[in-house]
Parts: structure tokens; sequence; C-alpha cells
């Protein structure tokens, strides 16, 4: 029975999805729906997680199709903390989003689509088939899309056309790989295709399919030299809505590539080794130029996702253990901080009328409650010890030093400087300098009240400092994850159970 | 005129082609057809009416709201996933009634898949719609000063 | 004949890019429609191309005889052309709402979010 | 008992964390209570030096990040507990000398949070066992310490030095955690104790260089060696109880701490002894010259505090056991009395309103007792007996002359280091109380300092004076520990004693005494042209050197950013498709191989002749300006498409494309007033760039198709599909069946996607477009 805990972070949503449009009226039962069906897939997405640590993977065959066949859904250590970080994201954003977001927003629908979102997320992370990942990336994009345009300013209108552009090209690329993987493999379940390339003599033929892939989930992750929609746009929308695109939308590229390397093209690795290390190098290295480049909180936020994704992506450039589990550890922290970042970029705005760091300062003194806040996230996401963002970059170096990459190690730790420099910018600029006097910034009217926005912040920060002080058991589940993902020949069995079917 | 002509054909093509959508929709299973299809187009037989006349008309002949259409047709693909459920199945797995035969029909399948089919084709209905009276509004702001 | 056709898909990659490299906003719907069908008959195409039969089990047959159109793209195909529609039109709205919002269609135009 | 470590380091957290509320609770008295943490911490520490100086060591350790090798290891030692002492001792002196500092300051709760905090980390750092450990306190000192440095943070020049130490230090951390990661990998521990007794496995290993160089780069730009000194004196922003901790007792000598924790490891290799000597003679010296040509009280101690860690750097290089021992005296001597004139600075600073030495002096009638404590401190740097200062530098010139040929140097640098350094403790500490009076000079009118603020450097001048007299109270106790610790052995024995006999070490002190004094007599020659030195040599500093660096890094963002963000849409496609254009050649010219079959016999006429219809419409549809043209070529285009659908076998798609093409005309009509004309933009060469490009990217793909079609295709699932679809699913259309069935989520996924973007449709839509006015077309 514990397969339908696969279910729940799907169905969940989604239900809370028709729930709302059929109340559309009320934005009472907009509000309350919203937070509600958030917190209800957290809390399955908690049971999911429980239910993998305790039986290593859960495969449900949709609709009783014995893969690979149908559709399987799939989750292994990896899937189930995924879709439990993300899933605390949705819903202390959503609850963040209850003094946020407007009537005018409300109205058209910003709940339901929220629930989509989270939707296509879960989906993506627990789906097992390929063509099944490309529908509910569309679920997740398509879900964004409108999110980040449905205020129709002109600023969300201008990025949401980069970001929307962009993200179709990547799908069209998605497509293809998969329709040409198919045409080769005759498969779409990940774990047939990867038996088969795995069985296959030379399987290298697979390599420039492979390659449509790698630029799609790199456009979605946010690499370089693909991430030019994510600085075009995330810093636009209302902050809870960049707080969640922050947390969650790149990371599932982050997964998608994972994922491909570690099961579907795990043959494939070592010629496209080099590639994802510079590719990752690249990334640290433009984001956080790009984040020192600039002198508005909430694009300074976003060039470092692109600069953080490069962590990530080089931790499974390394593939060894340590530097897998480093990589998962690095994952749930920077969901957990980035998303807490925007978070608190919101209620700068909500009391200065802006993030422009020109225009505000004199917080440490005004809230200085707010300076601690943001202190937390920020210097963990420059990596001070002993917060979590520190251990994680700590692995991730640690393991790079193993295997002597040296190259790797160096820029890493440089662009932990660089991390630090940014933060210190925004802490330096919003809090510790005077408030400007000759900006004119008023406050846009609240929504409602304060403590619904800072309640969510001051979890996150508790999480940050927790992961930070007693982090083992997370980076033990971690290390546990990335050894299912070096193994991919279970995971394979576990979602095929007679392998016999399958002719080779 | 030619607006009369769209305006009549629209009338007289509606029945039948909401008819002819819930026959592709039913078929659909056996035959080329199912929800997508069916869907678009009763979906096409709502817009004739529109552009015969306005959308304002096409909007009171569907009665409903499409959101409403959007989240039925989802509610029902949802629930047509559900029964397999009890019977601890996965989600989707599809339940059939016995087979029985009908006049004019013949031999009828029932079964889960077919609700899926038409929580779909409610969907696609919702989308085109909804879709098209917003769309339509810009075209008809424009033109209401322009034709009049 | 999958020749010609892998030369359409391509054709129809070109087209797409080069729309999409345009300066013109509404050249961007036009080359993502463009581009949608070239990947449509990608998936299509990576099926195999056998001429004539339907995946239709024929009246009175249980089981399908082959050969027969691969249905399994064309179940993916379909997904695909109903999401692909879905966000050309979307696409289309959103075109058209920013065009208004900045007054301009030049892409170019459309860079005070960047720098 | 080992839990006394964790306590000794709860006190102060705690007290850190209690701080604010405290502070408002009790105001200015809060600090006297608070100061209590850091004196329990003293004693809590001071109760086991019975047991130190027994040779035993208390080790406290409990699992951490056990998984990372990171064990939470606290270990007490002689260094450990010599430093621990500092910390605490002069710590708990601190807080009450800045609860008169800052008497009233609205932020005082929080200035007592970063500073215990500071001192709390500081604590750990000397007490941790665990190389990870350490470097988490060392960054938390680095963190707490950029707070304390740009306390003032409305001025931007102490948001600026703020920044500066702390980006300084922290690039030199990074160096340094990259040494730990590699010590670790090579030694497979990251326990001290354990590493200690690996002196022989490390400095064989490979890595050896590359430990030590990164090391270092950690402990000098923490103990800020040349060329990483100059955040140093520029630390001084921070208030001056927070300069009088930083730059005695902590801090700074966290770097000279580290070396001399690692010197039985890394130490005793010509790489580290060199390395060490040499740059800590340079600092040195440049310390003490540069510190001649100040005129600020702080900046003078700020300078003679950088040359302090110069000569225990080249202390610790020299190695041998009188250099260790020299440097362990000196090391605390050099706390008590820098801490002691920085707070007496303080005094100055804050009874007069100024710290220009020029303006200074005369004051020990208004404020005698401070006079007194910056005498004794002044006089037991200036290393005249019968203070402590004079055994330190008297064991700096034994072990100096144990050396020989070009290793006199050392000694020559230990000589005029001293000597200069004593002429800047008399100017600090004597200077600004003797003389003629000048108070109508100040920007205050002076008087005698609260006690709180003398208490400190009384004490800590009488301490100085008293171990100079009674040594025997901290030999065996605390200082022989420390020379144990450090040289990686037993304690040894040592014997401190003013009294030495007439030697070349006596002889050498009497030469710094009367230099040191004769240079004190001409600092006035040195004012005079301090500000156009000063400014001569200011391009040519490291400081403006980190500015270039900072400056550059700024620039090479900026353009960074302006290449790669340029903020038009088709800059991004453009790279975006390029580079999946060179990936797949890659992959193809490298591991796919050209080679394909093409079976020319099956063309069919008709076909052919669909085909090339929809190319040119493809075309046309790219090209054409006018609308309609546009929409007929796309809708040629779609139909080709679904007639290719219905040529294939695929009656649903045919269907499907052709419902969809004929509902994407309507919509594109709904709005196509509200389009712009179409119109070309770009030049003929950018045209052809992008068809190039485009071309390219299209060819790959037919090249992919073709390679994908030729291979031998396994039909199996299909198959399956399809011999269950009838019997299992009750399906005749597999399509169809597929879709609702067999994969009915991708199905839901897809109607969830037309229902969001039909919200997202009708969203935009009723943000208010304008209603169109005039006549349309």
């Amino acid at each position: 029975m514990s397969e339908y805990a696969l279910l729940l972070p799907i169905l969940i949503p989604l239900i809370g999805v028709v729930l709302l449009l059929l109340g559309a009226r009320s934005l009472a039962v907009q509000r309350a729906g919203g937070v509600l069906f958030s917190s209800l897939t957290f809390a399955a997405s908690l049971y999911l997680l429980f239910a993998v640590d305790q039986a290593d993977y859960l495969v449900m065959q949709m609709g009783a199709w014995e893969a690979p066949f149908g559709i399987s859904l799939v989750a292994d250590r990896f899937s189930a903390v995924m879709v439990a970080v993300s899933s605390f994201m949705g819903a202390a954003v959503g609850i963040y989003a209850l003094s946020e977001i407007d009537e005018a927003r409300l109205k058209k629908f910003f709940f339901p689509l929220y629930l989509v979102l989270i939707f296509g997320v879960n989906g993506a992370f627990l789906t097992g088939d390929l063509f099944n990942l490309y529908v509910w990336f569309e679920v997740m994009l398509i879900a964004s899309f409108v999110l980040m345009s449905m205020g129709g300013e002109k600023g969300e209108l201008e990025g949401g056309l980069k970001y929307v552009c962009l993200n179709l090209l990547s799908s069209v690329m998605f497509l293809a790989g998969a329709g040409i993987i198919y045409g080769k493999t005759g498969t779409l379940n990940m774990a047939d295709i990867g038996q088969q390339l795995m069985l296959a003599e030379n399987a290298d033929w697979a390599l420039s399919s492979s390659m449509l892939l790698l630029v799609s989930f790199g456009l979605k992750a946010g690499m370089f030299p693909f991430f030019f929609w994510l600085p075009a746009s995330y810093h636009t929308p209302p902050s809870a809505v960049s707080a969640v695109f922050a947390g969650l939308l790149t990371k599932v590229g982050v997964y998608a590539l994972f994922r491909s390397y570690t099961l579907i093209f795990m043959p494939l690795f070592p010629e496209v080794q080099n590639i994802l290390l510079w590719l990752a190098i690249l990334t640290m290295v433009t984001g956080v130029l790009g984040a020192a480049s600039h002198f508005d909180m909430r694009r300074i936020l976003s060039f470092h996702i692109v600069s953080q994704i490069g962590y990530m992506v080089l931790g499974l450039a390394f593939m060894t253990p340590l530097a897998l589990a480093a990589a998962i550890f690095y994952l749930v922290h920077h969901i957990i901080v980035k998303t807490n970042l925007f978070l608190v970029s919101g209620v700068v705005i909500r009391m200065k009328g802006s993030c422009d760091l020109a225009k505000v300062g004199g917080l440490c003194n005004s809230a200085p409650w707010l300076a601690a806040l943001f202190f937390i996230p920020a210097f963990s996401l420059g990596g001070i010890p002993p917060l979590s963002g520190f251990w994680a970059k700590f692995a991730l170096v640690k393991s790079g030093v193993e295997i002597h990459a040296w190259w790797a190690v160096t820029f890493a730790l440089l662009v932990g400087v660089l991390t630090l420099y940014s933060m210190t910018k925004i802490w330096a600029e919003a809090f510790w300098k005077k408030q400007p006097e000759d900006v004119d910034t008023t406050p846009a009217k609240p929504v409602g009240p304060l403590v619904f926005m800072v309640a969510p912040i001051v979890v996150l920060s508790i999480s940050t400092v927790v992961i930070g002080f007693f982090g083992e058991p997370l980076f033990e589940f971690s290390e546990r994850a990335a050894a299912q993902l070096l193994d991919p020949q279970s995971y394979i069995s576990a979602v095929l159970p007679q392998p016999a079917e399958v002719s080779p | 005129m030619k607006y009369f002509i769209l305006g009549h054909a629209g009338r007289i093509l509606f029945p039948a082609l909401i008819i002819l959508s819930l026959i592709v929709l039913y078929r659909g299973h056996n035959l080329p057809g199912g929800g997508f299809i069916g869907g678009l187009m009763a979906a096409t037989a709502y817009i004739l009416v529109g552009l015969g006349s306005t959308m304002q008309a096409a909007k009171a002949k569907l009665r409903v709201d499409p959101v409403t259409l959007l989240a039925v047709g989802l509610a029902i693909a949802i629930i047509s996933g559900l029964p397999g459920m009890l019977g601890g199945d996965p989600f989707l797995t599809g339940e059939w009634l016995p087979t029985f035969y009908l006049p004019l029909l013949g031999a009828v399948h029932l079964g889960t898949p077919l609700i899926f089919d038409v929580g779909v084709y409610l969907v696609v209905i919702g989308f085109t719609l909804h879709t098209t009276f917003f769309l339509s509004e810009l075209a008809e702001s424009d033109t209401e000063e322009g034709t009049d | 004949m999958e020749p010609l056709i892998a030369l359409l898909i391509g054709v129809l990659f070109a087209a797409g890019i080069y729309s999409l490299l345009r300066r013109s906003i509404v050249k961007l719907v036009i080359g993502v429609v463009l581009i949608s069908q070239g990947a449509n008959l990608l998936v299509f195409t990576s099926g195999g191309l056998l001429a004539g039969r339907p995946a239709l089990v024929e009246a009175g047959a249980t089981v399908l005889e082959a050969p027969f159109g691969d249905p399994l793209p064309q179940a993916m195909v379909l997904t695909a052309i109903v999401i692909g529609f879905g966000l050309t039109a979307f696409l289309l709205a959103l075109v058209c709402r920013a065009h208004e919002a900045v007054g301009d269609d030049d892409i170019n135009a459309f860079d005070n979010t960047d720098t | 008992m080992p839990v006394s470590l964790l306590i000794s380091l709860l006190f102060i957290f705690g007290a850190a964390l209690v701080a604010p509320s405290l502070c408002r609770l009790f105001k200015d008295k809060g600090g006297c209570l608070l100061s209590l943490a850091p004196f329990a911490a003293f004693g809590l520490l001071l109760s086991q030096s019975g047991a130190i100086a027994a040779g035993e060591s208390i080790r406290y350790h409990i699992e951490w990040f056990s998984s990372l090798g990171c064990a939470f290891s606290l270990r007490l030692d002689g260094l450990a507990l010599l430093m621990g002492l500092l910390v605490t001792g002069i710590g708990g002196l601190i807080v009450l000398y800045a609860s008169g500092y800052m008497h009233g300051h609205p932020r005082l709760g929080r200035f007592y949070l970063y500073l215990l905090s500071f001192m709390g980390a500081m604590l750990g750092l000397v007490l941790s066992d665990n190389l990870i450990v350490l470097f988490v306190f060392w960054e938390l000192t680095s963190i707490t310490s950029y707070l304390l440095i740009g306390f003032n943070h409305e001025e931007k020049i102490s948001r600026w030095k703020a920044l500066m130490a702390l980006l300084t230090t922290g690039l030199g951390a990074m160096a340094m955690l990259a040494g730990f990661l590699i010590i670790g990998q090579v030694s497979g521990s990251y326990e001290l104790s354990e590493i200690n007794g690996m002196g022989d496995l490390l400095q064989g290993s490979p890595f050896y260089t590359a430990m030590v160089l990164l090391v270092l780069g950690g402990a000098f730009t923490k103990s800020a060696q040349v060329p990483f000194h100059f955040w140093l004196p520029n630390a001084m922003a921070a208030p001056t109880p927070v300069s009088a901790y930083l730059h005695s007792a902590t801090m700074v000598k966290a770097g000279v701490f580290l070396l001399a924790r690692l010197n039985p490891s890394l130490g005793g290799m010509p790489l580290w002894e060199n390395t060490l000597a040499i740059f800590g003679s340079v600092t040195l010296l440049l310390a003490v010259v540069l510190g001649l040509f100040q005129k600020d009280l702080k900046a003078i101690l700020a300078y003679t505090t950088l040359g302090v860690l110069g000569l225990l750097t080249m202390l610790l290089g020299i190695g041998t056991e009188y250099a260790i021992k020299a440097m362990v005296g000196f090391l605390l001597g050099h706390a008590l009395y820098k801490a002691a004139l920085f707070m007496v600075a303080g005094s100055v600073d804050h009874e007069t309103g100024t710290r220009d030495v020029t303006l200074l002096r005369g004051l020990r009638r208004l404020m005698p007792i401070t006079a007194m404590a910056g005498g004794l401190a002044a006089l037991s740097m200036s290393g005249l007996p019968p203070f402590f200062g004079f055994i330190g530098k008297e064991l700096i010139y034994k072990a100096g002359v144990k050396l020989g040929g070009l290793e006199l140097y050392f000694l020559v640098a230990a000589f005029v280091g001293n000597f200069l350094m004593m002429a800047l403790a008399l100017k600090a500490g004597i200077g600004p109380f003797f003389g003629k009076e000048n108070n109508d000079a100040l920007p205050k009118k002076p008087h005698e300092a609260p006690v709180t603020m003398w208490i400190g450097p009384v004490l800590l001048g009488v301490i100085g004076l008293v171990l100079g007299l009674l040594p025997f109270l901290v030999t065996d106790s605390i200082v022989a520990p420390a020379i144990g610790s450090i040289l990686g052995g037993a304690i040894p024995e040592i014997k401190l004693a003013l009294w030495h006999g007439f030697n070349l070490p006596l002889l050498l002190s009497v030469f710094t005494v009367a230099g040191g004094f004769g240079l004190f007599m001409l600092r006035g020659k040195f004012w005079a042209v301090a500000d156009p030195v000063r400014a001569a040599i200011r391009p040519w500093g490291a400081e403006a050197m980190y500015e270039r660096i900072f400056n550059g890094t700024i620039w090479l963002s900026k353009a960074q950013t302006r290449c790669l963000q340029t903020g038009r849409l088709h800059d991004y496609v453009f790279m975006i498709v390029a580079v999946t254009v060179g990936f797949l050649i890659w992959a193809i010219v490298n591991y796919g191989g050209l080679q394909f079959e093409m079976d020319w016999a099956q063309f069919d006429p008709i076909k052919v002749g669909l085909v090339l219809i929809m190319i040119v419409a493809t075309i046309v549809a790219v090209t054409a300006s006018a609308y309609m043209t546009v929409l007929v070529a796309l809708g040629t285009v779609g139909f080709g498409v679904a007639l290719i659908f219905v040529y294939y076998g695929a009656p649903d798609l045919a269907i499907t494309q052709l419902l969809v093409e004929t509902l994407t005309v309507v919509l594109f009509m709904f709005v196509i007033l509200r389009l712009p004309p179409l119109k070309s933009m770009s030049s003929m060469a950018t045209k052809i760039r992008d068809a190039i490009l485009a071309s390219t990217f299209g060819g790959l793909m037919t090249l992919l198709v073709l390679k994908a079609v030729n291979i031998q295709f396994d039909h199996a699932i299909s198959e399956k599909l399809a011999a269950m679809s009838y019997p299992e699913a009750k399906g005749k259309n597999v399509v169809n069946v597929i879709l609702v069935d067999f994969r009915a989520l991708d199905t839901l996924g897809e109607i969830v996607v037309v229902a969001a973007a039909a919200l997202g449709i009708a969203a935009l839509v009723a943000t208010g477009f304008k209603k169109k006015k005039g006549a349309a077309s």
C-alpha cells in the first residue's frame, strides 16, 4: 500500500486545483485552499520520504500496466527528498502568498496555478518515463509562465516573453531528443532505456540525442551558456512567485540532468564528463560575476541561482559517491536558502517599496529582526559555517580534492568568496547603510498581515540553522541517495521486475 | 451579409456538431476519435455560433463558465482513476463494467477509461472556449467601432 | 520516404530557429509554431514510417495485425500537438499583451529587465 | 573534566545570545554582568592548568558531521590553554571596558552580541582539535569581526573596511580550507591530535608544498603578513574595545596560532621555515617603518601589532627551541600590553575626542590612572626591565644569537624591529601623557575615564610588571606547556628570568632601548613628513593593489554581464542554438558516425510534391511580410503535416492536427489587428548569419532523424501494446487506448497544461488591454 505514497504528492495538489477552480468566486476559499493543499502536499511528501527510506524504491505502474508498457512512477531517495523539499517550499510560500498576492491575481486563479506548479514539479521528480517527464515539464512551465506574467506589468511581460520563448525552445529540444531516443530504443521508460544502453555493445550512437537533452535540461537548470532567461525574468514577478521559482524550477532541470547521467545515459557519462565539468565551472563563474555586477537585491539573487547551479552540476560531473551526496545535500540546502532569500526580498519591498539597493537602506536599525532573518540564509549561501551552505560547499570541495579536480576546486572556492561578496553587498547596502534621503519609493498597500510573510521566513531560517548544526542525518541520507544513484541496476530491477521480458 | 450566412450556418450546424462530437467521443476507443477530437469539435460548434453572431451569444449558449468545465473535466479525469485504487490497483487502472447490449449502439463496453476520456473532452472544450472568449474580446473591442 | 520527411523536419527546424532569431516579436510565434511542427513530425517519424495502416483493430478481430503505424509515437505526438496548441495560444496572447505594454515590436526594446 | 571545555564555550555563546535582552533590561550595567561569562570561562580553563602542566591534555569529543570526517572535538593542551586564557581573560576586561566606552550607545546589546560571539568563536578556534571545527570557528571569527569592524555602519568607510577585512581573510580561508582538505586526504584524518603525529607522512607527500602554501594563505591573511597586511590597520574602523581585542589577543593571533598548531606536523622542512621566517621578518620591518609615519594613536598601535605578528611568524619559522620559547613569551607579553595600550588609546580618544598624537600631550594630570596604565604597558612593550616584555625580548635575542651565517639577518631584523617598536610604544603609551599640556587644542575637555575603562588597562599593566618580576608564576603552568605543544614533544624545562648575566642579548637590549628612546625623541621629525610619505607610497602599497583587484573584478563582472546578458532575445537564442550545434557536431563527428543508408526507391511523386510544397510554404512563412500570406503558409504547412499523418496511418493525429490548425488560425485572427505589422529589422548580414546557423541546426536534425530511423528498431513495446489493446484494455483504437489507458498519466498532465493555458490567456487579456480607439483597419 505504501505505493500510494507516490501518488499523493501529485494527486493532492491536483485535487486542490479542481476544488479551487470550482470555488472560484470566493477569495477566502482561494486563500484557504491554497494553503491547505500545499500543506497537505508537504505532509504527503514527508510520508513519501519515510516510506522510500524504508523501502529503497517505491514503484507504481500507472494503470497497472507493467513497465515498460505503461508509465511508471518511481521514487528513489533522491526523488523523494526532492519532492519533500520542494513541497516544503510549496507550503511555506503558500502561506507567504497570503499576504503578498493581491486580489487581482487571486481572481485570476493564482492559487490553482500555484498548485499546478507544485503538481508539475512533483510529477517531474517522480516519473520514471521520459515522455512523461516532458509532459511534467510542460505542466510546470505553463504554470510558471502564467504565474510570471499574470500581473500584466511591463517588467513581468518583458521578462516573461524571454522566459517563455527560451523554455519553449528547450521543450522542443527535449521532445526531439526523446523522439530520437524512442526511435533508437523503442522505449520511453527511463530504466528500460538505461538498461538497453548498458547492454548495448556500443552506446555512442545515443550521444548526439543525449546532447539535445543536455541542452534542454541545462536550459531549464539555468546552466551556462543557456541561463539567459533566468536573470531576465526571475526578478520581475511578486516575491512569492520568484521565491518558488528560484527554489524549485531550476532544480527540476538539475534533477533531470542527474537522472540522465546516472540512469538513462549512464554508459555515456565518461564522454560527457568533461563537458559537464567545464559547463559547471563556467556556470559558477559567470553566475557569480553576473551577481557582482548588479545592484538590485532580486537581480543579484537571480544570478546567484545560476552560480549555485554550477556547484550542483559540478557534483554530478565528479560522479563519486561523496560528490553526488554533496550535490544532493547542496540541492536541499540551496532550495531552502534561495527561496528564503527571495521571501526576504519581498518583505524588503513591502517595507521600502523597492529592493533596488540604491533606494533602500537602514533596515538594520529599523527592522533588526529582518536583518537577522536575512543574515542566516545570506551567509549560509555565502558558505559561512556552521550554516547549511558551508557543509554543502565543504562536502563538494572535499569530493573534488579527493579526485584531484584542482581547477574545479579552485573555482568553487573563489566563487565562494565572490558569493560572500554579493551577500555582504546586499547586507551593507540594504541593512547597514542609512536610508537614502532623496528617493521616492512608497511601499504599496500591504495585502495582508506581515506575520504570514515572516513566519515562513522564520521557519526556513531555522531549517537552515538546524541543517547546519544537526545536518549529519541529512548528509547520511544524501549518501544513501547517492549510493542509489550510482547503482542504476537496482533502480532498473525495481522498475522492471522481469528483465527477461525486455528484448535487449 | 457574410455574418448572416455564418450566423445561420452556425445555428444549423450547432446541434449536428455537438451530436457528432459526442459520437466521436464515444467511439474513440475503437475508431479514430476520442476526447480531444470530440472536444475540439464541440468547441468549434460554439465558436461557429460566436462567429456568426457575437461571442456573448455563444457564451449564453454554453450556459456554464468555461472554467467550471475545466474544473469538472479535471475532476472527472481524476475520479476515473480512483475506482481501481479501491481494489488495491494503481491510480488510473481501468475498471470495466460487464459488456451489455443496447439497441443502436450494440455491444457497450463501459469503463473508467471512457470516463477519463469524457474528462478530457470537457477540459478541451473548456480550454478552447475560455481562450476564444477572451481573445475574441480583443477583436470585438476593435470591430465594434469599425462596424457600427 | 524517410529522407524526404527528414529533410522537411530539418527545414521546419531551420525555419523555426530562423524565426526565433528575428527581432520582430510576432516572428517568435511563427517560429514556435514551425519548430513545434518539426518536433512533432520528428517524433512521428522516429517510430518508422509505414504507409497506410492505422493502428486500429479491425472489426471482429481482437489483435492488430502487422504492419501498422507505430501507435506509441502517434499518442506522443497527439499529446504534443495539444500541449503545443495550448502553449502557442498562450504565447500569442503574451506577445500581444507585451507588445502593448512595451509599445514596441522590436525585441531589442525588451531589454529593461536584463540590464 | 573534558566537558568543561564545552561549558566554557557555552558560557560565552550563551552570554552573546542573551546580551541584547540583558542590555535592554539593565542598560549599561548589562556589560558588567556579561563580563562574568568570559571570566567564568577563564576560571574554568585556569582550573585545568594543573593537568596541563602535568603534561596531560584534555579532550572533548562528540560526533558531528561524521560522514564528512568532522567530529566536534575540542582539546586543551598547553598552547590552547595559553590562548584560551588570553582570549577569555582579556575578553572579560574588554567587555567591562566596553560598558564604559560604549556608554549609552543605542545598539549596545547588538554590540555585545557580536563581541561575545566573536569571543566564543575565538575560544572555539583555539580549543578545537579538528581541522574542520577549527575552520568553522575561523570563519566565524571572520564574519563576527566583519560585523564588529563595520559596527559604525552608517559610515561608508566603515563598511568598506569591514568588507576589506572579510574578503581578504575570506580569500585566505578558502585557500586554507583547500589545504586542510589535502591534509585530511593525505593523513586520513582531520583530528589535529592525530595529524600532529603524522608529520613524516605529510612531509613525504607529493602534496606537501601545496598544503603548506595553502595553509599559509589562510594564516598569512588572517595574521596580516605581507602582502596581506593592509586590512589590519584599516580594521581600526571598529570601536576601540574591538580593536583592542582583535589586535591583542585574538583575531590576528589566529593565524600565528594556526601556524603554531601545525608546526609539529608541517614544520621542520625548509619550505615551511624559510617562508615563515622571511615573510615574518619582512612584515616586521615594513610594519615598524610604516608605523613611524603614523599620527593616529590607534594606527600606530596597529602597525606595532603588525610588527609583532611578523616577529612571531619569523620566530616560528626559525623554529629552534629558543625561538619557540621566545615566541611564546613574546606572544604572552604582547597580548597583555597591547590590549592595555589600545584601551588606553580608546580612553584618551573617548575623553579628548581625538587620536592625533601631534595634539595629545600632557594628559597625565587630568587622567592620572589612565596615564599610569599607559606607562606600564608602554614600558613593558619597550622591553624595559623589570617588565615581562623585557623577558620576551631577551628571549628573542637569545634565540637570535644562536643563529649563524645568513640567518644572522633575522637577528638584525629582530633588533631593528624591536627598537623601532619601542619608539612606537613610547609614542603611543607615553607621549600623550607627558610634555606640556595642550588641552585647549583638544575637541573635548578631558577628565579621568570611568572605572570600567581604567580597570582593564591597569590590571593588564600590573600583570605585565608582576610577571616580569615573578615569571615563575606562569613558567611551568602555562608557558612551558605551550612551548611543548608547539614543538610537539614533552614539556621542556624552561626558566624565565629577568637577569641572565652580562651577555650579548643584554647588550642588544641596551642598544634597543637607547635606539628606541632616541627615535622617540625625534618623533616630531617623522610627523612632519608623515602625510606626504604616506601619500607617496600609497599607490604602490598592497591596499592599492587590493583596490585594483577589487575594482578589476567588478569591472570584469560588468563587462561579462554586458556581453552575455545583452537583453536581446535573439542573442540568447543564437548562443543557445550555436552551442547546441557545436555539441551535436562534436557528438556526431566523434561518436555517431555519419553513415546511414537511404532507400531512394520508395519515393512517391505525390508525396514528394507534398513535401516540396510544404518546404516552400515554410520558407514563405518566415519571409513573408503580410499576415495573410503568413497565415496561409502556416496553414499549408499544418495541413500538409496532417496529410502526412493520413498517409502514414495516423487518422487521429490527422483530425486533431486539422482542428488545431483551424483553431490556431481563428485565434490568430482575433488578435491580428492588435499585432504590429511584420517588418524586417535586421541587416542582411545578420540574416545570412542567422540563416546559416538555423540551417546548420536544421541539417543536423535531419541527420539525426535519418540516423534514428536507420537503426534497427525494435517495436516490441508497440507490438505488445497493440496486442494488449483489445483483449486487456477493451479498445480497438490503439492510439486512443494509449492515451486514455496505457499512458493516461500523460494525458492527465496534458489536460492540466491546456487548462492552465486557458487560465493564463484569460489572465493576460484581463490585465487591462486598452480598448482600441479609432477605426480599425
